[in-house]
């Protein structure tokens, strides 16, 4: 009972983390849109964590520069079991108009296991809740997976 | 049979298991409450509950740079001593624990989450949690004097020409004179003990130690996992234990008669007391500097305890 | 006449203490202490002073014959200032033997250069 | 038998001294051999005591070569033990050997050690001497060997920064203060024709001449500057910062108390001064400014030792005015506090000394991290640092609440406002010692480990075991205060309340009743805030609690960081993805927040501070100017 009270907790209290990996700020913007009152993420229980050790779903924004891209690393491998990765925008996808750049190494794929990307240059709120949503609910599959 | 009444009295009742849910659900109601006031719809009530849970699902990662005995042992500290200090308050004419002097066991106790988060954000080694703790600790001075200076005020007015440090006395009299709130010689002092409140729980104007968006969550910022989910629970209980004591000093005196109306309208008075000092404060303020706030509490906070002390040393 | 002796037992030692308050240099400080010793040494010993009181030696003949002199000067107070002044050479001497290692670490006595530790 | 056991204390560790020097100073098994002997010797024959004065509520007193009184003159000198006098007998006992303990290891990298065992027997012989002996020339001449052992020690290791300057200003303010006492010692002698407490409280009965009250007031400005009370505190921090951490506990653990002792005695049983209100103030006033001026400079200090040395002032200013308060819960309060700083700030000291002997300083600014490393005495540091704060279940705890409790009972009874601004003072300045300790822990134990103390080892036996025993004293007199309420602090406040008792042993039954001195009833103090079932219970709390924290979920953590090699990412300290870097927060600097408000305040304390020895000495003129000035005001 209280495994299943935890893993049905699992994926109601989602907290982020974001990582800025060299965007140009419009995602950054529209995720902090999505807890402003209109679009009020708080309501599913998301919230904005300050550290990596206390979140659950990383976002990561940008095309992963060659600066950031070790400490994007260092800092995923900071987040306690069971985490989420979610690529917001089309640069980490696919690094986007920055693609061929000698200072951008996207895709994120490369480096870490990616759960759920939102497209888009920038996505809406909308579209970021909805993966932020689904990010929610493999967490609780994760986690089901770690407690059998 | 002592030991069993003694046991479901830290445990169950005013204990561990009472203060641990309630203060989740007064860490909703306060979520929901500034959401409201936001124009926000809010998390649910139990969202503390789901924070709680899951972070006991998670993995708790214990940095090498930390000493392993401090890291975990500290939230356990803090734990046990806010389940202590609600066996001290009256909760609506119900006093577990009580005897002479029981205010200072109260402003120790009370110390001992602050204290444990210190150790316990210390012991991460991170310089982060290093100017955390230090703010936290300015904090502490910061309300603590306030803090002295209103309980003195509410011992002398309750004990009159006697001594009378204990909460006991305080509700006694309460039930016999009305609401120490009504006399007007207590009004700075009720005032200088509603912002003291909010500073003891470290919400939002008064967080500077927790500074998520400064400083990655001060003292926190190694924990993971179900020590942070304990930390997160102590200061759920710290928001109710504070409302608590403010009920049971200047609101001890509505009695209805039956034990259990009692402790609903102590409970509805809890939840009216965290709306005023703190969801309000949180919804409408910005955090403060560490400077500023210590000048604050030393002046302002405590020049109004020190004008009811006065006033009732005087026999007003 | 004992009250002279009272008087400048007290001007030896406010002058002492001025010394010390006051001077400077290390080994005047360690004067004015020499110098309140021997200020509180004269008043003991002038406490025990007795004004044409013999010295008090007597034999066990006189105690029993009834003829001791029943006037004499207290002995007492004498062996408090012997104690007293002994205890004072040894202070005099510790002090000027820390003056002297002091002006090898410092190259002075003087005592607003002896301050390292302050705050 | 058992009445000589005192004088044979303090003589055999004085035999010891010389005995050292004679025979050990080439040899150290001789030497720490014969060192040890006196002073275990000396502590078996205190303890013996415990039963018949503590239990049975006798007063052991023996006159040197047996000259008792004739004819209600004290003509010899007498040693009296009361329970008074025994309570503090233990703690320098217990301090003395706990220290020579430590100093078998800590010591022995040092030269010249057959002076360094020779003078702490001296200073121990000294200081029990002083806390039992019946005679006042006989206390004086005890003050002087302590203050000349003492300013020895802490010049002892003169190769040093600051050595010389310590012991300087050590030996001036000292013997400044003796000076004063023997002053007011020869004006009580040319009042009363005698030198025996006993006699002099008794034929003070009567009422105080002139006289008598200058010499008042010249004896507690002489104790005052033997327990080191503002403004006489400044040359404390000096020495108890320089001297070898062995001594530095011997100085906060018995020296000091020498000094408490000297004043409860002074005041209470020799002139029996404590009954007028105004004197009372005059000591609680001195009290609180002592212990918030104490506090404060030591949250300003960047040195270990310094820091811990203004925190002996501090802790000295509650034992002052919990005793100024002429109270029954007064003086237990004071008492217990005494003995409680005895404990904890000796095991503070002495995990300095371990942190000094491990890593060759003490600078807060250069140490960090060393929990890691020094597991055992960061435990036993804590231990100290929570009961020096007065956080519940610790020693520090029980006697703050009883001074707390004490002084607000005063403010009640007397209706007087002042005594309530001392108890929120009080409280205040536990908060900021709390708040230095934290300091501490920050900047030394926790924290990040510098590179130049990689290499640091944990601290020998030797001295882990006197730092174990001390935190499980402080441990244990927590939970167990009523235990030591009843056999040590109520017979000793009943002793220091009942003069009556004190002057019949000395000088012959009924002489104090023909003087016109009473007896006082003492009710025992009751303790009634915690009740002992909840300890059992709490352990269930804890466990459920440790329950969820472990079991709740998975834990993990990785290698020790060794030098050299790549380790996990995952278990680094979160840089904000930065490479782990040594970017340290200096403990000097950790409240800063709370400093730039209080600048004005720290500005003015630094410039009192200043370090010159002849400052120092006018503070003492004046503070004694000012007591003998009150004195004069409230006696006549």
């Amino acid at each position: 009972m209280f495994n299943k009270l935890i893993n049905d907790s699992a994926s109601k209290s989602p907290w982020l983390y974001h990582i800025n990996s060299g965007s140009c700020n419009g995602c950054d913007i529209e995720l902090v849109a999505c807890l402003t009152p209109r679009y009020d993420a708080e309501r599913f229980g998301f919230k904005l964590a300050g550290t990596p050790r206390h979140a659950d779903i990383v976002v990561v924004s940008g095309p992963v520069t060659s600066q950031s891209k070790e400490r994007l690393i260092r800092t995923l491998a900071q987040v306690p079991e069971p985490k989420c990765v979610v690529s917001l925008g089309s640069c980490p996808k696919s690094g986007n108009v920055f693609k061929g750049s000698y200072s951008v190494e996207a895709p994120l794929d490369d480096y870490c296991h990616v759960d759920v990307s939102v497209a888009g240059c920038t996505p809406k709120p909308e579209a970021i809740m909805e993966g932020l949503y689904k990010a929610a609910l493999i967490l609780k599959e994760k986690r089901e997976a770690m407690h059998k | 049979m002592i030991i069993l009444r003694s046991l479901f009295y830290i445990l169950i009742f005013p204990g561990a298991l009472f203060t641990a849910c309630f203060g989740l659900f007064l860490t909703g109601v306060d979520r929901k409450v500034v959401a409201r006031m936001q124009h926000r719809i809010g998390p649910p009530l139990r969202q503390p509950m789901y924070d709680f849970f899951k972070l006991l699902g998670k993995e708790t990662i214990i940095p090498h740079a930390a000493n392993k005995i401090a890291f975990l042992g500290a939230p356990i500290i803090g734990f046990v001593s806010l389940a202590l200090i609600m066996l001290f308050i009256p909760v609506g004419g119900l006093t577990a624990f009580s005897g002479n002097a029981d205010m200072i066991v109260i402003l120790y106790l009370i110390t001992i989450p602050g204290v444990a988060l210190i150790v316990g954000g210390s012991s991460s080694g991170s310089p982060y949690a290093g100017i955390g703790i230090s703010r936290e600790m300015v904090t502490m001075m910061a309300y603590e004097l306030p803090f002295v200076l209103v309980l003195l005020a509410v011992a002398r007015k309750a004990g009159g020409s006697e001594l009378a440090f204990s909460m006991e006395k305080v509700a006694e009299w309460q039930a016999a004179n009305g609401n120490m709130l009504f006399q007007w010689s207590m009004i700075p002092a009720a005032i200088a003990m509603l912002l003291v409140v909010p500073a003891e729980v470290g919400t939002q104007p008064f967080d500077v130690a927790e500074a998520e968006t400064e400083i990655c969550e001060g003292p926190l910022i190694e924990y993971s996992g179900s020590a942070l989910g304990m930390f997160k629970l102590n200061t759920a209980m710290k928001m109710f234990v504070m409302s608590g004591l403010f009920v049971s000093l200047f609101l001890g005196g509505i009695r209805t008669g039956f034990a259990v109306c009692d402790v609903i309208v102590f409970i509805l008075l809890c939840i009216v007391v965290t709306i005023i000092c703190m969801s309000t404060t949180h919804a409408v303020t910005a955090r403060l500097k560490i400077e500023h706030l210590f000048k604050f509490y030393w002046t302002f906070v405590a020049g109004m305890a020190l004008c009811s002390l006065i006033l009732v040393w005087c026999g007003l | 006449m004992i009250i002279v002796n009272y008087i400048a037992s007290i001007i030896l030692i406010v002058l002492g203490l001025y010394a010390v308050c006051t001077k400077k240099n290390l080994i005047k400080v360690v004067l004015g202490l020499g110098i309140v010793d021997y200020g509180v040494n004269m008043l003991i010993v002038s406490l025990g002073f007795n004004d044409g009181g013999t010295a008090p030696i007597y034999q066990m003949s006189d105690l029993l014959n009834g003829v001791a002199p029943h006037f004499f000067v207290d002995p007492v107070p004498q062996a408090l200032t012997l104690t007293s002044i002994v205890i004072g050479a040894c202070v005099d001497a510790m002090a000027l033997s820390l003056v002297i290692m002091i002006y090898r670490k410092y190259k002075s006595i003087n005592a607003d250069d002896v301050r390292r530790l302050h705050g | 038998m058992i009445q000589h056991f005192p004088v044979l204390a303090v003589m055999l560790l004085f035999l010891g001294a010389f005995c050292v020097e004679i025979f050990g100073s080439n040899n150290a098994g001789i030497r720490n051999t014969i060192a040890m002997l006196a002073a275990t010797i000396a502590l078996v024959l205190i303890y013996a005591l415990i039963k018949p004065v503590m239990i049975d509520g006798e007063i052991i007193s023996s006159w040197m070569g047996n000259w008792a009184p004739v004819s209600g003159y004290a003509i010899g000198i007498g040693y009296e033990v009361d329970a008074l006098s025994l309570f503090f007998a233990l703690l320098v006992v217990t301090t003395f050997w706990l220290s020579g303990v430590y100093s078998m290891s800590y010591m022995a990298k040092d030269h010249h050690l057959g002076h360094y065992y020779t003078l702490y027997l001296m200073l121990s012989g000294s200081v029990l001497g002083l806390v039992m002996t019946g005679d006042v020339f006989n206390m004086f001449v005890m003050v002087e060997i302590m203050t000349f052992a003492s300013v020895a020690l802490t010049a002892f290791r003169n190769e040093n920064e600051g050595t010389l300057e310590a012991g300087f200003k050590y030996l001036v303010i000292g013997s400044m203060g003796s000076s004063f006492t023997l002053t007011g010692i020869a004006l009580i002698y040319g009042q009363c024709h005698t030198l025996n407490m006993a006699q002099i409280s008794a034929q003070l009965c009567t009422g105080m001449t002139p006289t008598t009250i200058m010499a008042f007031a010249l004896i507690v400005a002489g104790f005052g500057v033997k327990s080191y009370i503002v403004p006489f505190h400044t040359p404390a921090a000096d020495a108890y910062m320089v001297a070898p951490t062995s001594v530095s506990m011997i100085f906060s653990g018995m020296v000091n108390k020498a000094g408490v002792y000297g004043m409860i005695r002074v005041l209470y049983i020799i002139f029996r001064a404590m009954d007028k209100s105004s004197v009372q103030m005059l000591v609680v006033i001195f009290g609180a400014v002592t212990m918030f001026i104490g506090v404060t400079m030591a949250l300003a200090q960047h040195d270990f030792k310094r820091l811990l040395a203004f925190h002996s002032i501090s802790q000295i200013g509650y034992v002052i005015t919990a005793i100024g308060l002429g109270s029954a819960l007064g003086i237990t309060g004071g008492l217990f506090h005494a003995m409680n700083h005895t404990l904890f700030k000796g095991l503070l000291f002495l995990t300095a000394g371990a942190v000094l002997y491990a890593t060759g300083t003490t600078n807060l600014d250069k140490l960090g991290g060393l929990s890691k490393k020094m597991p055992k005495t960061c435990i036993c540091f804590l231990i100290g640092a929570f009961s020096i704060s007065g956080l519940p279940p610790f020693n520090g705890f029980v006697s703050k609440w009883l001074v707390y409790q004490a002084t607000y009972t005063k403010a009640v009874e007397s209706g007087n406002f002042v005594y309530a601004i001392v108890t929120v003072v009080a409280l205040i300045v536990s908060v900021m010692t709390l708040a230095s300790f934290i300091k501490v822990t920050q900047a030394v134990f926790f924290g990040q480990l510098p590179a130049e103390l990689k290499k640091t080892q944990e601290a020998p036996a030797s001295m882990l075991v006197p730092m174990y025993i001390m935190s499980a004293l402080c441990v244990l007199c927590g939970i167990f205060y009523p235990i030591v309420n009843k056999y040590l602090l109520h017979p000793a406040t009943e002793a220091t309340l009942n003069v009556t008792n004190y002057i019949d042993r000395m000088m012959g039954d009924g002489y104090a009743a023909m003087m016109g001195a009473q007896n006082i009833e003492v009710a025992p103090v009751q303790f009634s805030y915690w009740n002992p079932i909840v300890w059992l219970i709490l352990f269930v709390v804890i466990f459920i609690a440790a329950f969820i924290v472990i079991t709740g979920s998975k834990s993990s953590r990785g290698q020790i960081l060794n030098p050299g090699v790549k380790y996990d990412p995952k278990y680094a300290t979160f840089f904000s993805g930065e490479e782990e870097l040594f970017s340290q927060v200096g403990g000097s600097d950790l409240f800063w927040g709370f400093k730039t408000d209080w600048k004005g305040y720290y500005k003015v304390l630094e410039g009192l501070h200043s370090g010159i020895v002849t400052d120092y000495a006018g503070w003492t003129v004046m503070a004694t100017a000012i007591i003998t000035i009150c004195m004069f005001i409230f006696m006549r």
